[in-house]
């Protein structure tokens, strides 16, 4: 990848992500804690971007900066607050060694192997994302969207303590909502 | 183990948009729905029952005007016609006929009010109510041309009324009474129908009928529940027995049943401004009573029916120029005590809408 | 018409129904003792004859030597009206038994009558004053409340009345809770 | 006539197309030196005239856009509306921005003071990034990416997270209660919202806004007629996202004050509010350019230049979010959530469906496209008037609970219960 | 010039990052968080491999990927949920306290 813009926008992401990442160990309350992770997904899509991949760009959009991100606001909005304070267990030291570690040999293994490189530019990947998902890799996309319902249902089954039902009486939408008591 | 989730006291506060003035309502909500609701009042409180023991029978009808606001005539109509009761006055038949047809007005113009502000409450951005107060608009003018006021009257005397109506009156509420029908119909086609209304205010704020009249509601708040009490038609006063109009009643008195009641007392209204303002009679408007007059020994207690409902004066006279006990029978106070029934267990937005269904007027709630 | 009844007529009822409540009729008003209020109330209420099922206006009286409260009750089915009295002698600590048993709509009403006479009614499920706050001192509807009559003429009153400290002028924020660190 | 065109349609001054004077410069600038060293300068101008050519016209938009709404609104509540400031009260936006510029903006002490600040300014990310994808005319798009459908979802998708972030940190119970209502009811339309313009997708085959347009012009057929269930779903989906009226429970002034900018002031308070209406235009834009085929209007667009055809249409629609905001009273929340789950999410599905088959059959024994699309178009159109129909019958309201008029009754003492 | 080993650094760097939030963080949910960046982190190298890396069917990386959006997708709401039960369970979710398992 060459010119001006990539390169400099590279940088910029790199540092963009890393910092955030960094903001998510290092923020004070859980609430930062979150809105850094949703800027550090937003980062990685413009590095997508970056990368020509725009489909898996806006999908990481969709459903990490929108659906994860309110995901995880909820959950701590349902968990107390007063361990909001995000205290470190005794691993800090150790847990940095190991991703330090992990991450050196990573990096040592990418400078030593020498890649069969080809710069493979696609104009539009939605197509060819298509063609793939219902082609070649037909059978992990059933078993993925198989294994969504059964997320889903499990969410539902394991958090779903006060359900709510319809009152059978009334019909039509200003149905009175009875709440089920568990 | 059932996580205890501390409980979410909200307060409904004095400076809310739909409380319709200073009223308060601490709540308790767990999520939406509400737990327990307290109604703090007060905080328009005069004190008139105190301040009207200093002043004379003819000086304490300012303040009946300043009382429920949004009707000043029948506050009017209501305490003169107590003073009248204590004192034996007979008011002359052009008096009678004129506080009759000032009286509808002002329910007309109160009604439009109500339902708007209970729409608004509904979510509707102030159309129905902007459309409405195109008919009160006219109506103000006219007591405009009468009393000078648009609001607080002061147009009632002891024994008639304060000035003879002016020549262009007549034509004006001619005109009036002529488009209104047209003009109601209009509304009831916008509103009636409307699938959004039914949603948000059919079986919100539901009072049985036994507690309704437990709870010595009056007005919409208890027709709306099936029981034609009104005190035109139950304890005639004025000339109100020489007309005929119909008492509209709810079914099971929810907020849509109490919306329907006024949309229908509208065109009663009407009907009654129909037969009474071609039979004014001509003659003296006023009996001269003299400005300190001072009533036998005893009490005296007269009611009428004001738009919220049955609005009674409870006067103790000791003989003095000033009233010994001037005690106010208020509707929107004495509605307001079935609010927790309604609100409890109802979603914010539900409480809202009956609050409005209730339709207080702060000055009244609190005296 | 609704017709207003007269006292005899209701005491007449009510010796019928409850002989040992001694009730008297004066004009269109019925005394009744404190202590078989309830009894009455409930009596009138589900008699056949009377119905009284409406309480329509609830208020006290000061007549400087003794309080009186007045129940205006009136029948929706049969539209007549009847005036309830009851002369209450206590002045400092005047009590007497709340009707919110017999008519729900009696809560409110008692509620101001306690705010603005101090008369207390025992039975009543919330008895809390409505219109003033917890900290003011003083009932205004009494007759010996700040009375303006006696000369003072000024329309605007400086003086309201604190807690502990009688009379003083009332300023700020503390107006409600006595301030603790003084007493 | 010829002339004239002539003169109109020649390179230099072709109106239809506002490219060419940027084209010119960015060219100059490349030539700089020695032909390469400044292209950079190039690049980032070129990126600069984009960006400031949508915030330039957003901000006039918005500006107009305050006083033809309260204009409108005003017509339908039979009052004048704005009318001192200005001749016609069309200095009234300006007033509105002044005055909510000298207006102190508070910050609430106990709240989150960076993420209260914060707020207001992302929250006018997406309504910029949103435009950068519509094409204003043939070639005046300022990115024509491949999956702009997809990507206005995208950016859809991040406003619960803003709502969550004001309604947080103002700390204060009412807008913390309209957040969590705001976020609940995004959510839950955005389902509806997408599979709606998956099934415009599907039926044109492009993900780029610029190809639909393309298709509509190529088959001479605005997407509404063929695709009428669709517009319904994503109007409706698309005007809760905006917390509109029918469904502004997030800010609902009669129930929870403001909502979630119940705590903000001043200049703040106007971001809130020129970013819904900033919102509200691109929402028209969208569908504008998805069902009423954007800048193109049956050839017309040889003579009026693109963008006026489009920027017309855009506001045109913005007109039925007015009509809407101005008619309708609110749904509770959950009626709200009971809508977007059992109407509008069978309703989108069932679309869905219809349209890959009629797809399949198009492209599969392909027959030609005149006589398939009217075929398509009738069986859409009935099938989204039955569906709807049907729905309202069977879940709209029971008899019983049509509401009558009040029983009018006369002889009051016999009617008393005893 | 920007090259495969740039991103695969700022890869690796990242899911250094993840773990190390993982690790040392008490609240269950901010560990969530660090799985997250550390999935993220596999996504950016699988799509700079799928750009810079020569071969038949490039769009396999990208393929790849979507399946591990989707995948993150069900284990952060599966994960989440435990989470919440987990707590009203116990009334904690700091992950030390909540050892039933250990000895």
């Amino acid at each position: 990848m060459s010119g001006v813009g990539p390169v400099s926008a590279f940088y910029v992401l790199a540092v963009l992500s890393i910092g955030s990442a960094l903001m998510v160990m290092a923020a004070r309350s859980i609430i930062h804690a979150v809105l850094f992770l949703v800027l550090f997904f937003v980062s990685l899509a413009a590095m997508f971007v970056l990368l020509s991949a725009d489909f898996v760009a806006v999908a990481q959009l969709l459903v990490y900066a929108g659906a994860i991100g309110v995901l995880v606001v909820f959950a701590i909005l349902l968990t107390p607050s007063r361990e909001q304070r995000g205290m470190e267990t005794k691993f800090v030291g150790p847990g940095l060694l190991a991703g330090a570690v992990v991450a050196g040999t990573v990096i040592f293994i990418a400078f030593n192997t020498n890649w069969p490189t080809a710069s493979n530019d696609f104009p539009s990947t939605v197509d060819a994302i298509g063609q793939a998902l219902l082609n070649r890799w037909a059978l992990p996309f059933e078993i993925a969207s198989v294994l969504l319902i059964a997320a889903m249902i499990g969410a539902i089954v394991i958090v779903g303590g006060r359900g709510v039902d319809l009152d059978p009486g009334a019909a039509g939408p200003s149905a009175r909502l009875v709440r089920r008591e568990r | 183990m059932t996580i205890q989730t501390e409980p979410f006291i909200v307060n409904i506060g004095p400076q809310h948009p739909s409380t319709h003035g200073v009223f308060r309502m601490r709540v308790v909500l767990d999520g939406e729905k509400i737990i327990d609701a307290d109604m703090v009042v007060g905080y328009l409180h005069r004190s008139l029952e105190k301040l009207a023991e200093e002043r004379t029978y003819t000086q304490n009808i300012p303040f009946t005007d300043r009382m429920d606001y949004l009707s000043a005539m029948s506050n009017n109509l209501g305490y003169c016609m107590a003073v009248e009761k204590l004192a034996g006055i007979r008011v002359p038949e052009r008096g009678q006929y004129l506080r009759v047809i000032m009286a509808e007005l002002q329910r007309i113009a109160n009604h439009s009010m109500a339902i708007g502000t209970f729409i608004n409450d509904c979510g509707a951005w102030q159309t129905p109510l902007m459309w409405m107060f195109a008919e009160r608009e006219k109506i103000l003018d006219l007591f405009e041309m009468t009393c000078g006021a648009r609001l607080t009257c002061n147009y009632m005397r002891i024994g008639g009324v304060a000035f003879d109506i002016p020549d262009e009156f007549l034509p004006a509420v001619n005109g009036l009474l002529d488009d209104l029908p047209r003009k109601i119909d209009e509304y009831e086609k916008m509103l009636m129908e409307n699938e959004i209304l039914i949603a948000r205010a059919r079986g919100v704020g539901t009072i049985p009928r036994d507690l309704a009249i437990s709870a010595s509601l009056t007005g919409p708040m208890i027709r709306g529940c099936g029981i034609p009490f009104d005190i035109r038609k139950a304890d005639p006063y004025a000339v109100y027995d020489r007309f005929d109009f119909a008492i509209p009643v709810g079914e099971n008195g929810d907020s849509y049943d109490r919306f329907l009641v006024r949309m229908a007392e509208l065109r009663e209204s009407v009907k009654i401004l129909k037969q009474a303002v071609p039979a004014l009679p001509g003659g003296p408007y006023k009996v001269d009573v003299p400005l300190s007059i001072r009533p036998p020994i005893g009490d005296a207690y007269a009611r009428v029916e004001s738009p919220k409902g049955e609005l009674g004066y409870y006067i103790v006279s000791d003989g003095g120029t000033a009233p010994y006990r001037f005690h106010v029978r208020a509707p929107s106070y004495i509605n307001l005590s079935v609010l927790r029934e309604m609100v409890i267990g109802a979603s914010v937005a539900d409480s809202i809408v009956s609050l409005g269904s209730i339709d207080i007027v702060i000055g009244e709630v609190d005296r | 018409m609704t017709l207003e009844l007269t006292g005899e007529r209701v005491v007449a009822r009510i010796n019928e129904l409850l002989p040992d409540a001694h009730a008297e009729a004066v004009g269109k008003s019925v005394y009744v003792p404190a202590e078989s209020l309830l009894a009455v109330c409930e009596a009138l209420r589900d008699d056949a004859d009377l119905r009284m099922q409406h309480l329509t206006s609830m208020t006290a009286v000061d007549y400087v030597t003794h309080f009186e409260t007045v129940y205006h009750v009136q029948s929706l089915a049969k539209n007549h009206l009847a005036v309830l009295k009851c002369r209450i002698d206590e002045r400092d600590d005047p009590e007497i038994p709340s009707v919110v048993s017999v008519w729900y709509g009696a809560q409110l009403q008692e509620r101001e009558v306690y705010d603005l006479f101090g008369i207390r009614f025992a039975g009543h499920p919330d008895l809390r004053r409505i219109f003033l706050w917890e900290g003011f001192a003083g009932y205004p509807l009494r007759k010996d409340f700040l009375q303006i009559a006696a000369g003072a003429q000024h329309p605007g009153l400086p003086h309201f009345p604190k807690q502990e400290q009688g009379f003083g002028v009332l300023t700020g924020p503390n107006w409600t809770a006595p301030p603790s660190h003084e007493s | 006539m010829t002339a004239l065109s002539g003169f109109l349609l020649s390179q230099w001054y072709d109106l239809r197309d506002l490219g060419n004077p940027v084209r010119a410069l960015i060219d100059w600038i490349n030539g700089w030196g020695d032909g390469t060293t400044f292209h950079w300068v190039g690049y980032i101008v070129a990126g600069l005239i984009g960006a400031a050519a949508i915030g330039l016209f957003l901000g006039i938009a918005m500006l107009s856009l305050i006083w033809i709404e309260r204009k409108a609104v005003s017509r339908i509540q039979i009052r004048y509306g704005p009318n001192r400031t200005g001749p016609f009260g069309l200095l009234q936006p300006v007033a509105d921005a002044l005055k909510l510029m000298q207006k102190e903006a508070l910050t609430p002490l106990a709240g989150d003071k960076i993420v209260f600040w914060l707020a207001p300014v992302v929250i006018f990310i997406p309504t910029l990034l949103v435009f950068g994808v519509l094409p204003f005319g043939p070639k005046m798009t300022a990115a024509n990416i491949s999956v702009a459908v997809l990507y206005i979802v995208a950016i859809g998708s991040a406003t619960p997270l803003v709502i969550f972030m004001a309604g947080w940190s103002s700390n204060n119970k009412y807008s913390l209660l309209g957040a969590m209502r705001g976020i609940a009811m995004a959510i839950s339309y955005e389902i509806p919202m997408v599979l709606s313009l998956l099934g415009v997708v599907l039926f044109t085959g492009h993900m780029d806004l610029n190809g639909i347009v393309q298709w509509q012009q190529k088959y001479h057929v605005w997407l509404i007629v063929l695709q009428p269930l669709a517009a319904l779903t994503y109007f409706i989906s698309a005007s809760a996202e905006l917390n509109r009226t029918p469904t502004d429970i997030a800010e609902a002034e009669s129930e929870i004050v403001a909502g979630y900018h119940t705590e903000y002031s001043g200049m703040k308070f106007g971001l809130f509010y020129a970013v819904e209406l900033g919102n509200a235009l691109a929402v028209s834009g969208i569908w504008a350019t998805l069902f009423f085929g954007g800048w193109w209007l049956f050839g017309l667009d040889r003579w009026i230049p693109a963008w006026l055809i489009f920027l017309g249409k855009m506001y045109i629609l913005y007109g039925a979010l007015i009509i809407t905001r101005g008619t309708l009273p609110r749904l509770r929340i959950d009626q709200l959530l009971d809508f977007a789950w059992k109407f509008l999410l069978p309703l989108a599905l069932v679309n869905v469906l219809v349209v890959a088959l009629e797809v399949t059959i198009w492209q599969e024994n392909g027959i030609s496209a005149g006589i398939v699309l009217p075929v398509f178009a009738v069986v859409n159109i009935l099938l989204s008037v039955v569906l709807v129909v049907g729905y309202v019958q069977s879940f709209g309201f029971a008899r019983r609970q049509r509401p009558r008029r009040a029983r009018l009754i006369t002889d009051t003492l016999a009617a008393m219960p005893q | 010039m920007v090259s495969l080993e740039h991103f695969l650094v700022v890869g690796a760097v990242l899911f250094g990052i993840g773990l190390w939030i993982a690790l040392s963080k008490r609240n269950a949910v901010l560990i969530l968080m660090g799985i997250e960046i550390m999935l993220n982190a596999v996504n950016l190298t699988l799509v700079a491999f799928s750009r810079f890396v020569k071969s038949d069917t490039p769009i396999a990386g990208h393929v790849f990927v979507i399946f591990i959006i989707t995948v993150a997708a069900a284990e952060a709401s599966v994960a989440l949920a435990m989470v919440v039960s987990v707590y009203r369970n116990r009334g904690t979710i700091d992950v030390d306290q909540i050892d039933l398992l250990r000895f």
